[in-house]
């Protein structure tokens, strides 16, 4: 990590729309970057501004993240064409700690952009699969075309590498091909006849707050170590080094000692989520 | 540490030494009455020792900072800033470049600025604001003067010594209190327990009913250092970025995207610096930064003092 | 290089944000080569050719149809919409006739005009959905410079900001008016980006750029009313840039 | 018989149109019609404590807020019966000093010299590198510093309060607006004198209108206690009313002045017409069009009395600001605005709050003289564009403030 506030430069190489509202952009630098799952950067558009996101998993030649266009800094965002200059500061934070999860079941939880991070955290896993036992993903998202990476997780789910179930809050009618969608409703429900070894399983939550709200206590009440469900945390993480004091939540800088914190943490940190 | 008694006129020499590598600025009291920080050409007769209303923070970490501006898609930081002496620094005031040369301690920009600082403390005179608290270990200084003596307390100012030495008297032994003697009262123990128990709103939001969300408490603080950014095309076109003050009083600090709001009242804004300031944040957290200096106190336009909400922690049961 | 297409139009005001822009003198050049004023009757006689626009910029407050039609039309017509200065962003002091337009017509007019055709000034949200506000009686040279370049850029700036003057003030190190002078400032309410033009040189406040985010109206009401100032008083003074002396704070 | 309309007017401050009626290829008939919506300033200052008056009358019109602002400070004043210390006098008039130099300087520069080298606007000039543009703007900035230092902002000043002023410019300021003002008066020459030019007006006739001015005993003047009027009648300001007899157009939002049924011309013309200053040899361009001409003289004694005003200020040391009691009174000021005449009227009831206001702007007295003018100097021309080009270029030649003269013009009939 570089705690300087000057970016260095990163190049957009490529380009996807991912749906209607997030695109995933594939950067590049000259020298090697390496982020970990969990572990965020600031992105600049020149003469715009600078946002923090979290990494959706290494490239060939860097990494990749996932941005939906929500304010005014990532409208220009997406103004950008592949090829143009990026500024590009970190990588900030503590990530995720794979030695937590090395020789259990992982259960991944995410609602709706959350499964940004926690696509790097599953791509990470793959990288040793055989570290990890059953790799569980339930992912809520808003309607049917909300589900990012679809194809990618629907394909990993074809050949066995992960069990996949998708959730949806709207759906006028499930087809053939929703075969992995497997409620209408909220992601919490998907948990509901999954054949969990609690004593075994390692957790990961990612989503907005309101999923944070419901599932964390819900997870731990199934029997999961509190020190061993994950969550990662969104706050207003500008400097990323925890000097400007925008992210701190009971005394804690998110951006330095977090994003990733796990139950036990959480639960003392009024405010948190 | 070398301590030496020095002859009357050593300020003014001293002054004149500096002014061959350094701009020197120092406190001066102007027209209005209000004592700032500004460079200094000569030595006065008046020169009058009082705190500035904003401390040497203001070069350490100024209120508009470029970072960098964008040249054929690179990111250039600006030239690096002048040698710099500020004479006339009070104890307070050096404890609090000690908190900010930690909090930025991995900032090349401030660290930078840091090492072309000359730091040169005075024994305070302490106004009716202050409420300092007990000090056992020296703050940062090249030097520092004690009535007639001075101290040195790095290289750099051994090396001002040794082009002084006909200034000097004699050496004596560093016996100086670092406690000021506008000695406020101490924290109160289990400070930790005693927030955690206090979370309680209506203390919080009764001052936060009289408070204006202004953020002179903060501006003038010599140990705030929240910032935000700002970026924009220059005239010649280029992308820009400064680093400003920011404020944790301003309704925006903790908005998320989204809309949620994580300070959403003017008392929640008011608790969050009490715990910047009191109990630290981060890897600072149990360690107060809060130096004692008394400008939020002189400053608030509705009298809200820190010191009530730290008597209203004495106070507080613990559980 | 082909020109950012902009329009600079003036609704029911004082001609003061379009001098602020005139009022760059040196940076005009640079405005030139960057921009193509499609319409600006202050500064260019070119015909407007009705085409698309990049930006319109618009100061004043909407008073008669015809001003919303004109709004209206610019609007369809352009990427961005820019609110400048205190009429367009809440009326100003347009808006301290108010409900007495007609009594004031009858006054002014000795009884001839009958206010037809017109109705209380309105801040121009009320009409047109605006990406960009910029505040000021008059506004700030810099601010409307900033913008332009931004939006020549392709994105809205991110420097305007919503915090108090009293920030500004307190980083000059000025002289507290309201604390150590005793004088009705309104600093703690109103939106910085001024550098805290007024109070540097010792005069306090008067709000032009509105108010702030989240202002502490009743406690600044509060503290002019213990400096002396009647109810009324209070009223008048915070109430003269930000939407007429109708609201009690 | 056809309608010609010249709209909109551009490069004017403010909104307005003309319209022409043509018979047989002759002009019959011109109006000036402006675009504005009435802003009422007469109605919101009643009731209103006369402190609130000054900052919010400076808000009629920007380019001449310093003026509108001073007018309502001396008005009131007299109405308080109020002396002002001389010291804030001389700061108040760098001001007014200041405003007129940049209004005049934004006029010719931005708005007249485009006609002079067949552009748009001052952009394609400036951005071809012509020193004229370039060096005009660089007068105009100067005049609004002097308004910055003196007033406190370039639009809408803050420094200028009833009982005199709140702050005082600082010595190495007022030195450093000296060393400034003895620049532009060594290189001001050149300048102006693209404007003095015969052959780059259209052909003009004489003059419309009885001359008015604020009365300067011969001297260049923006301010004084009486009004003058070229049939020689003089009055005092608190009878402007028998000089500038308005009258309410019926179904409009207009008013117009006349003098017993003759038209007024009132601006920088008509002021050099009164100062006789000892040297005028350079000739005026012909007609209306030597109001720029007269504006470029002026710039010169307005950068000299500026200097003169420096040197005073920087030995004086005295008060800014004299106390008042709010009280009943009325007063009136007239004063010179860069486009001529400006009368604010004020009357105070017993507890010091206006019972009533009146305020005459320079457009609205000239407003006949332009209609006038129109008729003459267009006569004999028959080609519809020469026509609107140079109706247009007349108008242009008052400088006219259509957004402070809203109410004393003819707005569109509905």
């Amino acid at each position: 990590m570089s705690a300087s506030l000057v970016p260095i430069p990163a190049t957009l190489v490529r380009i996807l729309p991912e749906d209607p509202e997030n695109r995933l952009f594939e950067l590049q630098t000259t020298t090697p970057f390496h982020v970990g799952p969990g572990q965020f950067v600031e992105l600049t558009v020149p003469g715009s501004g600078e946002f923090p996101v979290s990494t959706a998993g290494e490239t060939a030649t860097g990494f990749a993240t996932c941005i939906r266009q929500s304010g005014r800094v990532t409208a220009a965002m997406f103004q950008l064409d592949e090829g143009m200059i990026v500024g590009l500061r970190g990588p900030f934070g503590n990530g995720f700690d794979l030695t937590r999860f090395a020789g259990r079941d992982v259960l991944l939880i995410a609602g709706g952009l959350g499964i940004a991070p926690l696509r790097g955290l599953l791509h990470a896993l793959l990288e040793e699969r055989e570290r990890y036992g059953r790799i569980v993903l339930l992912y809520g998202a808003r309607q049917p075309e909300n589900i990012l990476f679809r194809e990618e997780f629907e394909e990993l789910a074809a050949n066995g590498t992960v069990e996949l179930r998708f959730s949806v809050d709207f759906a006028p009618q499930l087809g053939e091909g929703d075969g992995y969608i497997c409620s209408v409703g909220l992601v919490t429900e998907l948990l509901q006849g999954l054949q969990l070894a609690p004593d075994a399983t390692t957790a990961a939550v990612c989503g907005p707050p309101s999923l944070y709200g419901c599932v964390l206590e819900q997870l731990a009440s199934t029997g999961i170590d509190p020190d061993r469900i994950f969550a990662t945390l969104e706050r207003r993480m500008k400097c990323g080094t925890g000097q400007c004091c925008h992210c701190v939540c009971a005394g804690v800088t998110i951006c330095r000692d977090g994003p990733v914190f796990c139950l036990t943490e959480l639960r003392s940190m009024p405010g948190a989520i | 540490m070398d301590g030496f008694v020095v002859k009357a006129d050593f300020l003014p020499r001293l002054l004149q030494q500096l002014q061959e590598n350094y701009q020197v600025v120092g406190p001066v009291r102007g027209e209005d009455d209000v004592c700032r920080l500004q460079p200094l050409d000569e030595w006065s007769e008046h020169q009058e020792f009082s705190l500035p209303r904003i401390s040497v923070k203001k070069y350490l970490f100024p209120p508009n900072e470029l970072l960098y501006t964008t040249k054929n898609g690179t990111f250039e930081p600006p030239p690096p800033p002048e040698q710099m002496a500020v004479v006339g620094v009070p104890s307070c005031d050096l404890y609090a470049v000690d908190f900010l040369d930690r909090v930025f301690a991995d900032d090349p920009l401030y660290q930078r600025r840091r090492s072309n600082l000359l730091l040169v403390g005075i024994t305070c005179h302490p106004s009716e604001d202050c409420f300092c608290p007990p000090r056992d270990t020296p703050p940062p200084f090249d030097l520092f003067l004690d009535e007639e003596r001075v101290f040195s307390g790095t290289p750099r100012g051994d090396e001002l010594l040794q082009q002084l030495g006909d200034r000097l008297i004699g050496e004596v032994e560093i016996d100086h209190d670092w406690t000021c003697e506008a000695q406020g009262p101490p924290l109160p123990e289990n400070l930790e327990r005693r927030w955690a128990a206090n979370e309680t709103k209506s203390f919080w939001e009764e001052i936060g009913g009289r408070c204006l969300g202004c953020g002179a408490c903060s501006a003038v603080c010599p140990t705030c250092h929240c910032f935000d950014m700002q970026d924009r095309i220059d005239a010649a076109g280029n992308a820009v970025r400064h680093r400003i003050w920011d404020n944790c009083f301003f309704p925006n600090f903790a908005l998320v995207a989204g809309g949620h709001d994580f300070h959403p009242t003017r008392g929640a804004r008011f608790r969050f610096r009490c715990e910047h300031k009191l109990l630290g944040f981060g890897v600072f957290r149990g360690e107060s930064s809060c130096v004692g200096c008394g400008r939020c106190r002189a400053a608030c336009p509705v009298q809200i003092d820190i010191l009530e909400a730290l008597d209203h922690l004495r106070e507080g049961a613990i559980p | 290089m082909i020109r950012t297409r902009i329009a600079y139009i003036r609704l029911t005001s004082c001609s003061g944000c379009q001098l602020t822009l005139l009022n760059c003198e040196e940076e005009l050049a640079r405005v030139g080569e960057l921009f193509e004023p499609v319409r600006f009757e202050m500064l260019s006689s070119a015909a407007d050719d009705g085409g698309p626009l990049a930006a319109v910029l618009v100061e004043g407050s909407a008073a008669r149809p015809e001003e919303v039609q004109r709004l209206l039309d610019l609007r369809r017509r352009s990427r961005w919409l820019v609110a400048i200065g205190a009429c367009a962003l809440s009326g100003g002091v347009n808006r301290l006739v108010d409900d007495r337009q007609g009594e004031h017509c009858a006054a002014v007019y000795a009884g001839v005009c009958t206010g037809r055709n017109m109705f209380p000034p309105q801040s121009i949200d009320h009409f047109v959905a605006v990406d960009l506000c910029i505040p000021g009686c008059p506004p700030e040279p810099q601010e409307i410079l900033g913008a332009l370049l931004a939006l020549q850029r392709g994105t809205l700036p991110g420097f305007l900001r919503e915090h108090a003057v009293c920030m500004e003030c307190r980083q000059r190190e000025n002289l507290c008016l309201l604390l150590e002078r005793k004088l009705p400032c309104l600093g703690p309410v109103t939106r910085g980006g001024c550098n805290a033009r007024c109070p540097s040189i010792g005069i306090v406040c008067e709000g032009c750029r509105g108010y702030a985010d989240q202002p502490a109206r009743e406690e600044q009401a509060h503290l002019l009313r213990d400096l002396g100032l009647s109810e009324r008083q209070v009223r008048e003074r915070m109430g003269r840039f930000t939407g007429g002396n109708h609201e009690t704070p | 018989m056809r309608r010609l309309e010249v709209a909109p007017l551009t490069r004017v401050e403010g909104h307005g149109r003309v319209e022409l009626e043509v018979i047989e290829d002759r002009l019959a008939a011109a109006r000036v019609l402006i675009n504005e919506s009435p802003r009422l300033f007469e109605g919101m200052v009643l009731g209103r404590d006369a402190a609130e008056i000054p900052s919010l009358v400076c808000r009629i019109c920007a380019i001449c807020s310093t003026v509108h602002r001073l007018a309502a400070c001396q008005a009131l004043e007299q109405a308080l019966g109020v002396i002002i210390p001389p010291r804030a006098a001389l700061i108040r008039e760098l001001a007014l000093l200041g405003g007129h130099i940049e209004s005049h300087a934004l006029h010719l520069y931005c708005l007249v010299y485009p006609d002079l080298v067949d552009a748009d606007s001052v952009l394609q000039p400036l951005q071809q590198g012509d020193p004229l543009a370039k060096d005009g703007l660089a007068l105009k900035a100067f005049g609004n510093r002097l308004q910055t230092v003196a007033g406190g902002r370039r639009i809408h000043p803050i420094n200028l309060e009833i009982g005199g002023v709140l702050h005082a410019p600082a010595d190495d300021e007022l030195a450093a607006l000296q060393d400034e003002l003895e620049g532009w008066l060594k290189r001001i020459e050149p300048l102006i004198e693209p404007f003095f030019r015969e052959d780059a007006w259209p052909d003009a006739g004489p003059v419309a209108g009885l001359r008015i001015a604020v009365d300067g005993n011969g001297e260049f003047t923006l301010t004084g206690d009486n009004l003058v009027c070229s049939d020689s009648s003089m009055v005092n300001a608190s009878g402007y009313r028998d000089l500038l007899q308005e009258t309410a157009l019926p179904d409009t939002n207009a008013k117009q002045s006349r003098k017993g049924g003759t038209s007024l011309l009132t601006g920088a013309l008509a002021r050099c017409e009164f100062a006789s200053p000892g040297d005028k040899t350079t000739p005026f361009p012909p007609g209306i069009h030597a109001n720029n001409a007269a504006q470029g003289l002026e710039l010169v004694w307005s950068l000299e009395r500026a200097h003169d005003i420096c040197r005073q200020l920087r030995a004086e040391t005295g008060d800014l600001c004299s106390p008042f009691r709010a009280g009943p009174g009325s007063g009136t000021c007239v004063i010179e605005a860069p486009r001529g005449i400006l009368v604010h009227h004020y009357e105070l009831d017993d507890m010091g709050r206006v019972g009533a206001a009146d305020i005459i702007t320079p457009t609205a007295i000239n407003s006949t003289a332009m209609e006038e003018q129109l008729l003459a100097d267009l006569a004999d021309e028959t080609d519809e564009p020469t026509m609107r080009q140079t109706a247009a270029r007349i108008i242009r030649a008052y400088d006219p403030c259509i957004s402070c003269s809203v109410h004393v013009l003819r707005v569109d009939r509905p």
